[in-house]
């Protein structure tokens, strides 16, 4: 009973998201379309901090870049084809991944951190200060890529609704993707480095790889959401690269609840529509000026009350509920 | 009803200058009686946070979830080139009454995007042609390492270069770093006639004290584009006393248009001065009402109203202007001079000034 | 490059590195020491900057004025600060998550920034240092060098070896150590370690702010001050490996040359010249320079 | 006699999990106590109860006296009661003359017959590591330091868990010697140790501990000779 | 006849200006428990980390089933046959007791490659785990999380995730520290089963233990070997007793 309500709820939860376009307003599309791309750059994330142990503060280089290639390399005013650009995209973010992860995973704890966050400065720096990406104003991309084989357009989506599917099923295709990982032996071996690395190297894994592995498939993920980033907006700067993205994708992980890969997409969802509310004015009135207070006094309440992140709610309720029952009967 | 969308700086280093373009803008909607051509206006307001990454969501939150008819923003040229970029794609009109992005005017520039302030070209152009009038020779420039300052420099090194001059060295630092210490020696080594700087806020007041302090002043003069010393000065005092600047705006112009500004400014709102940056959002606001005007309030006939701007001249508090076909102002660039608080006029620099939008189709 | 020039440009380096480690040292005290990642340590620098700023007034008016006395004045309420803030906001972290710690002091950093737009304002304001430290030493020609930069310095270098001596060689130091590696047993010692970190927060929020108040009067004061020095402080904190208080001393001062000279020599690499050197050390150390003592 | 620490019907749970139930215990002035019982029968989780950190779901915890049953573990180590704890705790930043110097303290009635000297003597070993730090020393030598370390604090009751894991048989030896020394300056010892036979020899009551519940409770010189009671709720 | 498993030459390894192992050689064979015994300090738990590798020796040269291993990263060996258990606990607290060991024996049964094979239903490591939960007596508790264990319970499963790799040569840092008597016994059964097949490296302060289970013992003092013999020859060798046994009560 319970189970089979829990295998009807995904894909009526699908349907009703892919849908959902058809009644909100223009903005609100957007607006999921922007959780969704950030719900996959969290996903990524989780990957490494919630499910390896790896905290990275420099997630978004690899969101960065990915974007800044998918941008440079389209044509510029012809569409680029999905076919290869997107691939290209991913595999710069990923080849930056693989050569300072090598690197960063020599260290670790708060120092890990730290060089991650480095990294991700080092490719903020130069996209801001050399010529390569338009510098500190940023450049264009003009046209939507479109998946055509030869002159055969199979997908185009410049249309929003399109681009909303599409958005849609990468965030899907991701989730699976990562969820079956976890299940995976490979998922376990995570799971066991991300509690003790040295039991597992006594046990006889290579831990090193296993941890490049899965910095570099965040780091795909991290670019897939970049790039589709890049495609929603038309527009790409080096603040994509700035230590504050990195921070926002932190929080949401941080805020959803660690080491469930679904704690990553309520993150994203709570911190974005957190924000939105606290910046409006039809609700806050003049004071939605003063939103970051409003917001970061939220984010404190939030620690303090939720340890767990949201993911870890229910278990809160449900142990206040227990206590109070179980003294109610004591007395 | 014309919605207008302020997607101005709130918060962070920025957070006055967009209060000021506000301000101006709603000093002289409320002149006008609270209408421009008839129409009611009202206002969304999103804050920018002068974030880059951050701009095309902002820019849609106006012009999606308010659905408003005209965009006015904003102060960072990175912002600045989301937001042209939303406003096109959503044929928005929108008006910049600040960042002095080159491109936005020149490779970007498009039917629907205007500017009531300047491009970062101008004033560094203005002041390359006064610098070589005083007699220098030699020149070093300096700004942080980002598109605006280059954009500012280049601008002094030509004007510079082809009155005679040479800019014997091009001196950068890392956004936003101010640690200046270690390029005032290099510009004390290099010692040339005359130092360009293209700062603003916070930097602007460190560079000016630290180039002061470390004694250059008496040997080097110090030149700058206009926010160098625009919003500034009290905090610079003693140390920014006798710099020049150019600007398209000064403090004391004396015109008739300039005083009944400044006053009903200061009437309005008494803590903040009748800067530059209020007369850019004033003159914002003028150029929407030209457009309106010439199609009776009624904003949805876009290009009429996009073609009454570009041809408007603009009875500013800084002189008239009109636009070029770029949507840049085609304005008079003053030399100032410091004195006290204020940023006296000396003269007008350059007459007339259009920057030359390279690559902009519509030229 | 010429000889005074090249001397003129370390000095400069020293300078900078100072100041880098003035602001460093409470962070890696608060950092290292007690377990928290204190992303909010810039905005104490920020406090103490507009401390300085908008005390000076008020002790003219109630103290007879005085530039000693506004700073010690900052001080005191920013450790008043520190100590509240700890009992607040820091006391339940402990036992929790790192990550929870980033997500607190992020938040705590809106917060600080956003109340300084209400209380003050967002203008730059200016702080003028006093008249007796407002004199210059010439260095070249045409160079001259503003006593009060000198004199930046020489408390840096004082509050240095305060440090030190406080952690190195004192019973309160090895306490902090202590209850930095093992709270519950340093509790078992019959050491109270609620404010015993209470205190040493507290120290951390009145260097931070003695930072930003002694440089007030040559970076003027700014929204966001805080956040441009934070990640800089970061990098000192991780290169001279966490807690070290003598790490953080020599990673501030290679920041400053590296960036000094970096600025001077490879403008266009300028930005990521100290992130470079800062992979490169963790890589040959992976611990920093320092560990912890 | 004075009643040093007085626990009375003691209950604490692990979150949902009751571990112990009921408990009392009794602990005199200058007495000794053994704590027995199988692994996981809640030994450590008792003294960590009456240490302060955990507090009890019921029951009152008194020493000399006073109510304790909320306090800190600081305030209650002030009340002269020193603990070395399973896995001994040495602060691994420290080295091993900051280990003892930092506990250094008079004791509640300014004793302060343990100097920094004394426990060197003590623990020879130790005076050679004295540079290294805490976690350079191997697994003895960090228990000697804890041992060394609790002390330092100049205690009237010292609480022992698992003392001498892990220890070589010359020095198990030699900490029993010790034990035996510190209870002739009158300063009272709880003591758990898998050596039970030790552990008889060397206290004068003893607890035992079988699933949460006190199921004995015996002057130690009795308990020796009856061997088919340590079999039930021992296994030896 | 017993075949040598792993044998290591000369090993020493330095920590700073401290010779924490001094030319130490052990050889450990198929079918017999090796205890190495000795002083606090002396270097027993070093031992144990050069041999698995996880720290690498200054000096001296290892080799394995006829292999020179002294290269080898630890995982390598690991899944050459080397297991260790650690003298202090190293468990995955939040999973559950057979979760712990079938992460264990999963190493080899890699197969990353199988991403979307659950590992919950890889047969080798769940039987590999229901096997060496057997082996430890934690049977009973293997949907237990293995946080909750008690210390005793927690000192068993850490030999059970060793075994659950199949190693061949088993290395054991004081595997009966904080067991009680019934475990204990237990234990060493165990091992007396487990040495026909394995060759086993035994670090223990339980004198009755090792001199109830063990055909070999090395006894050291400050890193360095000072005795090595049977049970009866250690028992009765007067260095041994001075400098670590003690005098028999
Ligand atoms: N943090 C904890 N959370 C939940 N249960 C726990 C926790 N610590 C211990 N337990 C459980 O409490 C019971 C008593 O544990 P305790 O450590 O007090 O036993 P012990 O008698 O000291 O055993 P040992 O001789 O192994 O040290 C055990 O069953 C153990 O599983
Ligand atoms: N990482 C290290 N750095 C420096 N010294 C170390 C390190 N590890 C161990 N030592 C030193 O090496 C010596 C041997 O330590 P080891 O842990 O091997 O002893 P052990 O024989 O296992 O003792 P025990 O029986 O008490 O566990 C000790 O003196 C210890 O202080
Ligand atoms: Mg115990
Ligand atoms: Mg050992």
């Amino acid at each position: 009973m319970q189970s089979s309500f829990r295998t009807l709820l995904v894909p009526v939860l699908v349907i009703i998201t892919a849908l959902l376009p058809m009644v909100t307003a223009d903005y609100y599309t957007a607006l999921i379309i922007k959780i969704m791309i950030y719900s996959l750059f969290a996903l990524s994330l989780q990957l490494l901090v919630g499910c390896t142990g790896l905290v990275s503060l420099g997630h978004s280089a690899f969101f960065g870049i990915s974007a800044y290639a998918v941008t440079l390399l389209s044509p510029e005013y012809a569409s680029g084809n999905m076919l290869w650009v997107i691939p290209a995209a991913i595999v710069c973010a990923m080849a930056y991944a693989v050569i300072t992860g090598a690197l960063a995973l020599r260290t670790k704890g708060i120092y890990f951190i730290m060089v991650t966050l480095t990294f991700a400065q080092m490719a903020y720096y130069v996209f801001h200060d050399t010529k390569l990406g338009g510098g500190s104003d940023g450049i264009y991309l003009y046209v939507r890529p479109e998946l055509r084989i030869g002159d055969w357009v199979i997908l185009n989506i410049d249309n929003s609704y399109t681009f909303y599917l599409f958005t849609l099923a990468c965030l899907l295709f991701t989730w699976g993707f990562l969820a079956m990982l976890m299940r995976s032996r490979f998922g376990a071996a995570l799971t066991g480095i991300h509690v003790n690395e040295q039991r597992m190297r006594a046990a006889g894994f290579s831990t090193f790889g296993y941890k490049l592995t899965a910095y570099v498939i965040a780091a795909a993920f991290g670019g897939l959401a970049g790039l589709l980033y890049a495609v929603k907006d038309g527009y790409v700067n080096p603040e994509l690269l700035a230590w504050e993205q990195s921070g926002l994708v932190l929080l949401m992980v941080i805020l959803g609840g660690m080491g469930r890969l679904w704690g990553a997409v309520i993150g994203a969802i709570g911190l974005i529509l957190l924000q939105e509310v606290f910046q409006s004015e039809a609700i806050f009135g003049s004071f939605a000026i003063h939103w970051h207070l409003t917001f970061g006094l939220a984010i404190i309440a939030l620690v303090a009350f939720m340890p767990k992140g949201l993911i870890g709610l229910p278990e809160q309720l449900r142990a206040r509920r227990n206590r109070s029952t179980s003294s109610a009967t004591a007395k | 009803e014309v919605k207008v969308g302020f997607m101005l700086p709130y918060s962070g280093t920025f957070a006055q200058l967009g209060e000021a373009i506000e301000n101006g803008f709603k000093l002289y909607v409320q002149e006008q009686g609270g209408k421009l051509a008839g129409q009611e206006i009202t206002y969304f307001r999103v804050d920018d946070e002068s974030n880059p990454s951050k701009g095309p969501d902002n820019a849609n939150r106006l012009i999606k979830r308010d659905q408003v008819d005209i965009l006015v923003g904003t102060v960072h040229s990175g912002v600045a080139m989301a937001l042209a970029k939303a406003a096109t794609d959503s044929d928005t009109t929108l008006i910049i009454p600040n960042a002095g992005a080159g491109a936005i005017t020149g490779p970007l520039c498009s039917k629907n995007v205007f500017r009531s302030s300047f491009s970062n070209w101008q004033p560094g152009y203005a002041m390359g042609a006064a610098a070589a009038e005083k007699g220098h020779k030699t020149a070093v420039t300096i700004s942080w390492n980002y598109a605006a300052g280059k954009e500012s420099t280049d601008g002094f090194k030509e004007s510079f270069e082809k009155a005679g001059g040479k800019v014997v060295k091009h001196l950068t630092l890392p956004f936003p770093q101010v640690e200046f210490q270690p390029l005032l020696t290099e510009i004390a080594a290099t010692k040339p006639d005359v130092v360009y700087t293209f700062f603003a806020g916070g930097g602007a007041v460190k560079f000016v004290q630290d180039y002061a302090a470390a004694g250059l002043r008496k040997d080097i003069e110090l030149v700058g584009a206009g926010f160098l010393t625009d919003g500034t000065l009290k905090a610079q005092g003693e140390s920014a006393q006798g710099l020049l600047t150019t600007l398209h705006y000064a403090d004391g112009l004396n015109t008739e248009r300039d005083n009944a500004f400044r006053e009903n400014y200061k009437k309005n709102f008494p803590k903040l001065p009748p800067d530059v940056y209020a007369v850019q959002g004033y003159d914002a606001a003028q150029m929407l009402d030209a457009g309106l005007k010439a199609v009776g309030g009624d904003v949805a006939k876009k290009d009429q109203m996009r073609d009454a701007i570009r041809n408007a001249t603009i009875d500013s508090p800084r002189g008239k202007f009109t636009l070029s076909k770029s949507g840049n102002p085609v304005q008079d660039m003053y030399l100032r001079e410091v004195k006290g608080e204020d940023n006296v006029p000396v003269k007008v620099a350059v007459k007339a000034l259009a920057d030359p939008s390279v690559g902009c189709k519509m030229n | 490059m010429d000889p005074v020039i090249f001397l003129i440009q370390c000095l400069n380096a020293i300078q900078y590195g100072l100041l880098l480690f003035l602001v460093a040292s409470g962070l890696t005290l608060i950092f290292g020491i007690m377990g928290i990642i204190n992303l909010a340590h810039g905005s104490f620098y920020m406090i103490g900057a507009y401390m300085a700023f908008a005390l000076e007034p008020l002790v003219a008016q109630y103290l007879g004025g005085g530039f000693v006395t506004t700073l010690v004045a900052c001080i005191v309420l920013a450790a008043i600060l520190g100590y509240f803030l700890e009992w607040a906001f820091y006391s339940y972290l402990y036992t929790r998550e790192h990550l929870q710690q980033l997500l607190m002091t992020h938040g705590l950093i809106l917060v600080f920034e956003e109340l300084r737009s209400i209380i003050i304002d967002n203008d730059v304001h200016g702080v003028s240092p006093p008249d007796w430290l407002s004199g210059t030493i010439a260095l070249s020609d045409v160079m001259t060098y503003p006593t009060y930069r000198l004199f930046i310095s020489a408390v840096c270098i004082v509050v240095a070896l305060l440090m030190y001596w406080l952690l190195a060689r004192t019973r309160l130091g090895m306490m902090i150590r202590a209850g930095a590696s093992n709270r519950e047993m340093i509790n078992s010692l019959g050491i109270d370690i609620n404010r015993l970190f209470r205190i040493v927060f507290a120290l951390g929020v009145a260097l931070a702010a003695l930072a930003g108040a002694i440089a007030a009067p040559v970076s003027s004061v700014y929204p966001g001050m805080g956040n441009a020095i934070l990640i800089i402080c970061f990098v000192v904190v991780v290169i001279g490996g966490i807690g070290s208080i003598k790490g953080a001393f020599v990673a501030a001062m290679l920041i400053g040359f590296v960036d000094t000279f970096g600025q001077v020599l490879f403008p266009q690499a300028a930005g990521v010249l100290v992130y470079l050197m800062m992979a490169a050390i963790l890589l040959f150390k992976p611990e920093g320079l320092f560990k912890q003592g | 006699m004075t009643v040093l620490i007085d626990a009375q019907g003691i209950n604490t749970h692990y979150g949902e999990s009751h571990i112990l139930f009921d408990v009392n215990l009794q602990i005199n002035a200058g007495e000794s106590i053994g704590l027995l019982g199988r692994n996981g029968m809640g030994k450590t989780t008792l003294i960590r109860t009456l240490m302060g950190h955990i507090r009890p779901t019921a029951g009152s915890i008194k020493i000399r006296g006073a109510d304790h049953t909320r306090s800190e573990p600081h305030q209650v180590a002030r009340q002269g009661i020193a603990y070395v704890p399973e896995g001994r705790g040495i602060f691994p930043n420290l080295d091993v003359r900051e280990n003892l110097l930092v506990a250094a303290r008079p004791g509640v009635n300014g004793r302060n017959d343990w100097t920094y000297e004394r426990v060197l003597e003590t623990f020879p070993r130790l005076t050679e590591r004295l540079q290294h730090g805490g976690q350079q020393l191997s697994g003895g030598e960090q228990q000697m330091l804890a041992i060394g370390r609790a002390l330092m604090t100049n205690p009237d009751i010292l609480i022992l868990d698992e003392a001498t894991e892990g220890l070589a048989p010359l020095i198990i030896a030699e900490i029993w010697r010790i034990i035996g020394t510190i209870r002739e300056t009158g300063v009272a010892t709880l003591i758990v140790d898998r050596n039970y036979r030790k552990v008889l020899a060397n206290t004068d009551r003893c607890v035992v501990l079988e699933k949460g519940v006190v199921v004995e409770e015996k002057e130690s010189a009795t308990l020796i000779n009856q061997p088919d009671l340590l079999t039930r709720y021992l296994g030896v | 006849m017993s075949t040598t498993l792993l044998s290591a030459k000369n090993i020493t390894r330095r920590f700073g200006g401290l010779v924490a192992i001094d030319r130490v050689s052990v050889d450990l064979n198929q079918g017999s428990v090796h205890a190495v015994i000795g002083t606090n300090g002396a270097g027993k738990s070093t031992l144990v980390s050069v041999l698995s590798g996880e720290i690498p020796p200054n000096e001296g040269n290892i080799t394995m089933l006829g292999k020179d291993i002294t290269r080898w990263p630890q995982p390598d060996r690991a899944r050459a046959g080397l297991g260790r258990s650690y003298q202090r606990t190293t468990i995955f607290p939040s999973l559950s007791v057979h979760e712990n060991c079938r992460i264990s024996a999963q190493s080899n049964h890699q197969k990353f490659w199988r991403w979307a094979f659950p590992a919950s239903k890889c047969t080798y490591s769940n039987e590999a785990a229901d096997r060496a939960l057997e082996l430890a007596g934690l049977a009973e508790f293997a949907d237990r999380p293995a946080g909750l264990l008690s210390h005793g319970g927690k000192r068993q499963l850490e030999i059970a995730m060793c075994l659950a790799t199949h190693p061949k040569v088993l290395l054991l840092d004081e595997p009966l520290a904080g067991m009680g008597a019934e475990e204990t016994d237990r234990m060493l059964n165990l091992l007396d089963s487990l040495k026909k097949e394995h060759a086993i490296l035994l670090v223990e302060h339980d004198m009755d233990a090792v001199f109830r289970i063990s055909d070999e013992i090395t006894v050291m003092v400050n890193g360095c070997v000072i005795a090595h013999g049977d049970p009866e020859s250690i028992r009765n060798n007067p260095d041994v007793q001075t400098a670590y046994l003690g005098e028999e009560e």
